[in-house]
């Protein structure tokens, strides 16, 4: 393995990783907000992810200068400032949803929160 | 491309191991400021990957803007875990 | 502890999911699809030296149209909730230093922000990143201040004002080419000029208005709510 | 133009409010509805363009692209006929629910109609990221919605769909991710591009993705929370806007997946439907019953998408789908169920609409649908078939026990919500305008019964039946509501029925009826739970009518499972076999004259059933004749024993009335002409004895309030009319001669010993023996005896009571007397049916000739009236005085008297009839229902425990799912 393999899969690795990181965060935390932050963990892997499926080591960022050779993907990089937005717009309102609901069952604990179920 | 493998790597393992100590520390208000960190450090791998753009969003609404948020909701929720 | 180790044994399978079903581990050759087409047209149907806001505004408009409405829910959402949940809290006083800072620091901020997004067609930037260091320029005002900031009659209708625009900007391409929001109802100009690229720079702006004063909205909203830091 | 304000203006709107002051909240709202009505009036006119009303083309569309340059470089919107009109009735929904709104959060206005434009956006979108953006929206305004509104749980509720929308994020850009470093695009259509790994991978997240927004089982956990934690207003609006716009994505998707045999989501859709509904029936929370409805309409997405392809795919869909959503909306709309509900009469019916709609009894839109669906999985697919049929039935029981107990709570006024009635209303056009277009489907030429003189007899039952019970309707007890309109459409539809033509037609007259009768039985006082029962079994006979005709091809049957079927339907409808419950619960409950239509008039349509499915098949045999007359000589005894012990007088006669069809059906099962005409007698004279009797019994009902024995008692003095009609029915019954009933068990005895059924004869004979027991009891009880003091003001029935039993009478006495007349022109009807076994009787003037005997009504009653009269004169010369006795003057032989309720000579009546019977196991219908009723409740929490509660668990189920897919999948490529 090249260099450049070595770079180009080094970084899918630890965007994956992000992402099973955060997984695993949201499945066995109990605090409500450290939920939101393994959330917010692998969303930055995935958007990471994203980013890396339009990359070519040894290429130049997508804006035009005199030469127009070679470049990387521009679509990915456009998606993932979508999804970077979403990510905060989703989290703010996740952070305040789960205040409230942490205020309403006394604790942050999410098996607290479990008024409705069957 | 040898710095660059390096660079990134190192980054890499940085942000792995930030990322779970970021679910395992005790303290809420750490693990804010540690899930601030992956994001600037995601934000140099964004460099990396010829994505200035993602970099500089990244940077100010991921790192700076996310990591008030939470620490809003910690204020408001006290304590720890 | 069995639920961490759950957690571990399904985050395990997941990536054996993943890892499994990459087809091949060589590097990718060159672009494929539609961004080799991207590069090879952008800058010509678009006037965008800034391939990243080419798209962004131009190719997927319709993303970044629903993208706002997004971040427009969320606030909205946010200061709806926290508007009708009392909390109170009051916020803490500031210290001097921070006073100080906030006073001299966000005009400039402010200007960095517009800077990024009114030359999104042409380097790194565009509506989203400068919108939110405007909004962190609004944050640092609301951080020195003492006085909780009433609802703010301005930031509602720059956001709404902004939101229409962009909404009667996608009926003018409409109108001009069948075409929702397309963005050649200016001229294309000369590539690389600050007055170039259609609309875009219109669009831009109007995205880094909506991007920051949603925000700023979230921000105020937190900040009657009382408890940040 | 129009395309751009049909999708777009709602966001435009949004954008307005935003900045509206709060302090003009009629400002902002009148934007609301600008932008609603005039987005609707731009679907409407795009749905009239792409000739959407016909539901023939709903794959047909127009492009509305986007951006510059055309896919894939930019985006397309594709608004397609079947996306219109879904987008028609979310525009509608949310202009109905916007006043609730506006009224207790004004500010919300924005989300809502950002809500609409991300609901109007996924159905019309073709990228996936794109998409995705609309589904954020959606997530997002949901749970700001759900967040902003006055209910309980809202914020628990919130929490879990926002954990849910966390993960479904993360899969679904892990998908997009892989599809666009396969493909190097983004459109939908290059899902199909995919291949080997990353085909696999794409498909098993974006399933996963689909089934987790969809809410179907197991991924439903999140949902049901939801539905349950939700504000009604909030949980309306998101049925019929997001849940119903995530549908049709999911719709859009699924085909498009590289799944090689996508016969994997029907398994996935009919297991989840069976083990949801399960689950489903253990719910009490109004909110999460509307969510194990939600998830079994996912579950029949699931199960179409598997199944159907093309045009039939879509038109499925479409009708299901935008149909269910309109139902739940009104629902919603009807009321916050935790508070107290406020219903009365046209509440009940308002409210009872939708449920029947999510039943899918026509003939609302769903039925239509749903018919077409089931037959085309009948057909290709059986076992898939069953599974979903389970799920459905189990479905309309729970939904059934929903309204019954809702509509319990009755008592007070404002009965309804403008909103939830102008919905209803728009459910009701759009069946009556589907059922136009399915109209060719019908057929009416009565080809299920070929003899048109037997067509007749039914026809005319029904007619005559319905008209006399018709009189009576005016005279109500009480409380009891207005039943008559319902009363006249299930008479009608009965009318109609011996017209059908195929067994579409059948059905949908039958079901008609049935719900009709339904709704007619809710109108009693305290009527839910005997409804609850009437409707569950009344589904039940449905579906397996159903399940017949679907898989005998749309007809009736020849033989085989399909006969089968048909039968259990029949006798289900009859309450033989131990279904009696229905009956027994029903006709007390039900109010005037119904029990009367029901017993005397309704249960025929299960003989027709039954003489259409033995005309179908060579012989006019039903399958398993012999057992067949084996359960109606069983059920005539026990039925007769029952009504013996009966403390009720309509209980009695319900009992009687279930015990006295079993005659008709030994008749049927004899398969020879001498059975069928004494089948086809004795129907006749049932009909006519049991709405005698049972109209009596509403006049004394209607008099003294009561039906109990306990309570009647010596009316003889005060109703002497309704004692004389009730007598003679009694006689009749009791098979004295010379009155009708001794034809038909003379007839029926013959064509017994004919084909040498002799035990079953005897069984018969006993059952007619104890019959006399309850027939005594019942002139005793009610008519003889001492007059009960709180009995003292009663009067004569009324005349609309009375004239149907007088007619009915002289019927009685007519077909006694000569019953050739009849028998001319039955026995040549039934001679002509190819394949009926044994020799016709022979009528000669008034003598009725068979192998076995010779029957003259008039020589017979000459006979029985001259040793009656011989008894009677003996009698009055002997000069014997009776002596009265008080009513509760009884000795006690050393037993410790009871209370004064337990010593009326009435209370227990044939006690010593009881203990000699102790010897037989005490087997009680009632428990053998309770238990089912246990066990089902069992599986359904065992099945219900996988929803904890805890919203780690739901995401945990996705990556299950998600797993086990990969497994799977991996395994079978």
């Amino acid at each position: 393995m090249n260099a450049q393999s070595l770079f180009y899969w080094s970084l899918a690795v630890t965007a994956l990783g992000l992402v099973l990181i955060g997984l695993w965060g949201v499945l066995t935390r109990k605090n409500i907000l450290r939920i939101a932050l393994a959330f917010t963990l692998a969303d930055t892997g995935v958007n990471l992810i994203l980013v890396w499926s339009g990359f070519l080591p040894g290429r130049s960022a997508p804006i035009v200068d005199s030469s127009v050779s070679s470049m990387v993907d521009p679509l990915p990089q456009a998606l993932v400032l979508t999804s970077i937005v979403i990510g905060v717009a989703v989290a703010a309102l996740f952070v305040v949803v789960g205040v409230l609901a942490a205020r309403k069952s006394g604790s942050a604990d999410v098996r607290r929160m479990k008024e409705l179920k069957w | 491309m040898t710095l660059l493998a390096a660079a990134s790597i190192a980054t890499g393992v940085m942000m792995l191991v930030a990322a779970v100590a970021a679910l395992v520390v005790k303290k809420l208000i750490s693990a804010i400021i540690i899930v601030g960190f992956v994001s600037l450090s995601a934000s140099i791998l964004f460099l990396l990957m010829d994505a200035p753009d993602v970099a500089i969003t990244e940077a100010s609404i991921g790192a700076a803007i996310s990591t008030v948020i939470f620490l809003w909701g910690k204020g408001k929720i006290g304590g720890e875990e | 502890m069995i639920r961490t180790i759950v957690g571990l044994i399904i985050v395990l399978a997941l990536s054996v999911v993943v890892i499994s079903s990459v087809p091949d581990y060589s590097l990718p050759s060159g672009l494929q699809g539609v961004g080799q087409d991207y590069t090879e047209r952008g800058v010509n149907d678009t006037g965008s030296v800034n391939l990243v806001t080419a798209v962004v505004v131009a190719y997927r408009g319709l993303d970044t149209l629903g993208e706002v409405v997004v971040l427009f829910s969320a606030s909205t959402a946010v200061v709806l909730v926290l508007t009708l949940v009392p909390m109170g809290a009051n916020p803490t006083p500031s210290s001097s230093i921070v006073a100080f800072t906030s006073g001299v620091l966000p005009g400039s901020i402010v200007l960095f922000g517009i800077y990024i997004i009114t030359h999104g067609h042409l380097s790194p930037g565009g509506g989203f990143p400068g919108g939110a260091v405007v909004a962190s320029a609004f944050l640092l005002v609301m951080l020195g201040s003492n006085k909780i900031p009433g609802k703010s009659k301005l930031l509602a209708s720059i956001e709404s004002l902004a939101g229409v625009t962009f909404g009667l900007l996608g009926f003018w391409g409409m109108m001009m080419f069948g075409q929702f929001l397309n963005n050649m109802v200016l001229p294309a100009g000369s590539p690389g000029k600050l007055f170039s690229a259609g609309i875009i720079p219109l669009i831009s702006l109007v995205i880094g208005a909506k991007v920051a004063s949603e925000l700023s909205g979230v921000f105020s909203s937190y900040r009657k709510a009382g408890g940040d830091e | 133009m129009v395309k751009a304000l049909a999708v777009f203006l709602p966001l435009l709107g949004a954008f307005v409010n935003a900045w509206l002051p709060s302090k003009s909240p009629r400002a902002s709202r009148f934007v609301s509805y600008v932008v609603l009505v005039a987005g609707l009036l731009a679907s409407v006119v795009l749905s009239i363009r792409l000739d959407a009303w016909d539901l023939k083309n709903l794959s047909d569309s127009v492009i509305l692209s986007t951006g510059v340059g055309a896919p894939p470089l930019s985006i397309n919107l594709e608004i397609t006929a079947g996306g219109i009109l879904a987008a028609v009735a979310m525009y509608a929904a949310t202009i109905f629910s916007l006043h609730r709104f506006a009224r207790t959060t004004p500010k919300s206005q924005p989300l809502i109609l950002a809500l609409l434009t991300a609901s109007l956006g996924l159905i019309y979108s073709t990228d996936i990221f794109n998409s995705f953006v609309f589904l954020e929206i959606g997530s997002i305004s949901t749970i700001g919605l759900t967040a902003a509104c006055k209910c309980g749980s809202r914020w628990e509720a919130a929490i879990k769909a926002a954990l849910v929308s966390g993960l479904v994020t993360i899969l679904y850009l892990l998908a997009v991710a892989t599809l666009y470093r396969s493909t190097g695009m983004l459109t939908l259509e290059a899902l199909g591009l995919l291949s080997g790994g990353s085909a696999i991978l794409v498909s098993i997240l974006l399933l996963t993705v689909i089934v987790t927004e969809i809410k179907a089982f197991p991924l439903a956990g999140w949902g049901l929370d939801f539905y349950q934690g939700a504000s009604s207003v909030v949980a309306g609006l998101y049925s019929a806007t997001w849940s119903l716009a995530v549908l049709l994505w999911a719709a859009k998707v699924l085909p498009l997946l590289p799944i090689g045999n996508p016969i994997i989501y029907a398994w996935i859709g009919a297991a989840g439907l069976v083990f949801s509904q399960l689950a489903g029936l253990r719910a009490s929370s109004s909110g999460r019953i509307m969510g194990y409805s939600t998830s079994a309409y996912a579950s029949l997405l699931l199960v179409a998408a598997g199944t159907t392809t093309g045009s039939f795919y879509t038109q499925t869909v479409i009708v299901l789908m935008v149909f269910s959503s309109l139902a739940k909306f009104s629902l919603f709309m009807l009321g916050n169920p935790e508070k107290s509900d406020k219903w009365s009469g046209f509440g009940t019916i308002i409210f009872l609409v939708p449920v029947l709609l999510l039943a899918g009894i026509p003939p609302l839109p769903v039925f239509w649908a749903k018919f077409a669906f089931l037959a085309h999985l009948a057909s290709n697919f059986p076992v898939i078939f069953y599974t979903v049929l389970t799920g459905l039935m189990l479905e309309a029981v729970y939904l059934f026990r929903f309204w019954s107990q809702r509509s319990e709570r009755t008592n007070e006024t404002n009965p309804y919500k403008p909103s939830a009635v102008s919905a209803v209303l728009i459910i009701l056009l759009a069946g009556i305008w589907i059922t136009k277009l399915s109209w060719g489907a019908l057929d009416f030429s009565g080809a299920i019964i070929a003899s048109s003189a037997l067509r007749n007899v039914f026809h005319s039952l029904f007619a005559i039946g319905t008209l006399l019970c018709l009189p009576g309707v005016f005279k109500r007890i009480g409380r009891e509501k207005n039943y008559w309109f319902w009363l006249l459409i299930s008479g009608a539809a009965l009318t109609i029925l011996p017209a059908a033509g195929n067994g579409i037609t059948f059905y949908l007259l039958w079901e008609f009826s049935a719900f009709a009768a339904v709704i007619a039985v809710s109108k009693g006082v305290r009527a839910s739970r005997g409804t609850f029962w009437f409707a569950v079994f009344a589904s039940l006979s449905g579906y397996l009518l159903l399940a017949g005709i679907l898989l005998s091809g749309g007809s009736f049957a020849i033989a085989g499972l399909p006969a089968v079927l048909l039968t259990l339907a029949a006798l289900v409808k009859m309450g033989q076999f131990g279904t009696h419950l229905w009956n027994v619960k029903a006709y007390p409950a039900a109010p005037g004259t119904i029990p009367a239509f029901l017993s005397g008039t309704s249960s025929k349509a299960s003989v027709l059933l039954l003489v259409a499915v033995a005309l179908s098949s060579t012989g006019g045999s039903l399958p398993w004749g012999r057992v067949i007359a084996w359960i109606g000589a069983l059920t005539a005894l026990t039925g007769a024993v029952l009504a013996a012990m009966a403390p009720d007088y309509k209980k009695m006669l319900a009992h009687a009335s279930v015990s006295q069809l079993g005659y008709i059906l030994m008749g049927l099962g004899l398969a020879s002409i001498l059975g069928w005409t004494a089948a086809f007698y004795h129907t006749i004279h049932h009909l006519i004895f049991k709405m005698a009797l049972f109209l009596g019994a509403a006049g004394v009902l209607y008099r003294t309030g009561t039906s109990e024995f306990n309570n009647l008692g010596g009316l003889v003095k005060k109703m002497p009319w309704t004692f004389a009609f009730t007598l003679i029915s009694v006689i009749s019954f009791a098979s004295i001669p010379p009155l009708a009933g001794f034809g038909s068990k003379w007839l029926l005895y013959n064509g017994l010993v004919e084909q040498g059924w002799l035990p079953v004869m005897i069984v018969g004979m006993f059952a007619s023996v104890v019959a006399f027991l309850y027939s005594f009891r019942l002139l005793h009880g009610v008519f003889l005896g001492q007059l009960s003091p709180r009995n003292a003001h009663a009067k004569e029935a009324p005349l609309p009571l009375l004239i149907p039993q007088a007619i009915l009478a002289v019927a009685i006495m007519v077909l006694g007397f000569k019953p050739t007349l009849l028998l001319n022109f039955l026995v040549p009807a039934i001679d002509a049916i190819p394949g009926l076994s044994g020799l016709a009787p022979i009528i000669q003037g008034d003598m009725v000739l068979t192998t076995m005997g010779t029957w003259n009504a008039w020589m017979v009653g000459l006979m029985v009236m001259g040793i009656f009269g011989f008894a009677f004169v003996f009698y009055w010369i002997s000069g014997h005085k009776p002596k009265y006795v008080g009513q509760l003057d009884i000795g006690f032989a050393g037993e410790i008297p009871p209370s004064a309720d337990e010593i009326h000579y009435s209370n227990n009546f044939f006690r010593p009839y009881k203990r000699a019977l102790a010897f037989l196991p005490n087997i009680n219908a009632e428990k053998i229902f309770s238990g089912v009723n246990k066990t089902f409740g069992m599986l359904g929490d065992a099945v219900r425990a996988l929803f904890t509660g805890d919203g780690r668990t739901y995401l945990a189920h996705s990556l299950l799912f998600l797993l086990l897919l990969f497994v799977f999948l991996n395994g079978g490529m």
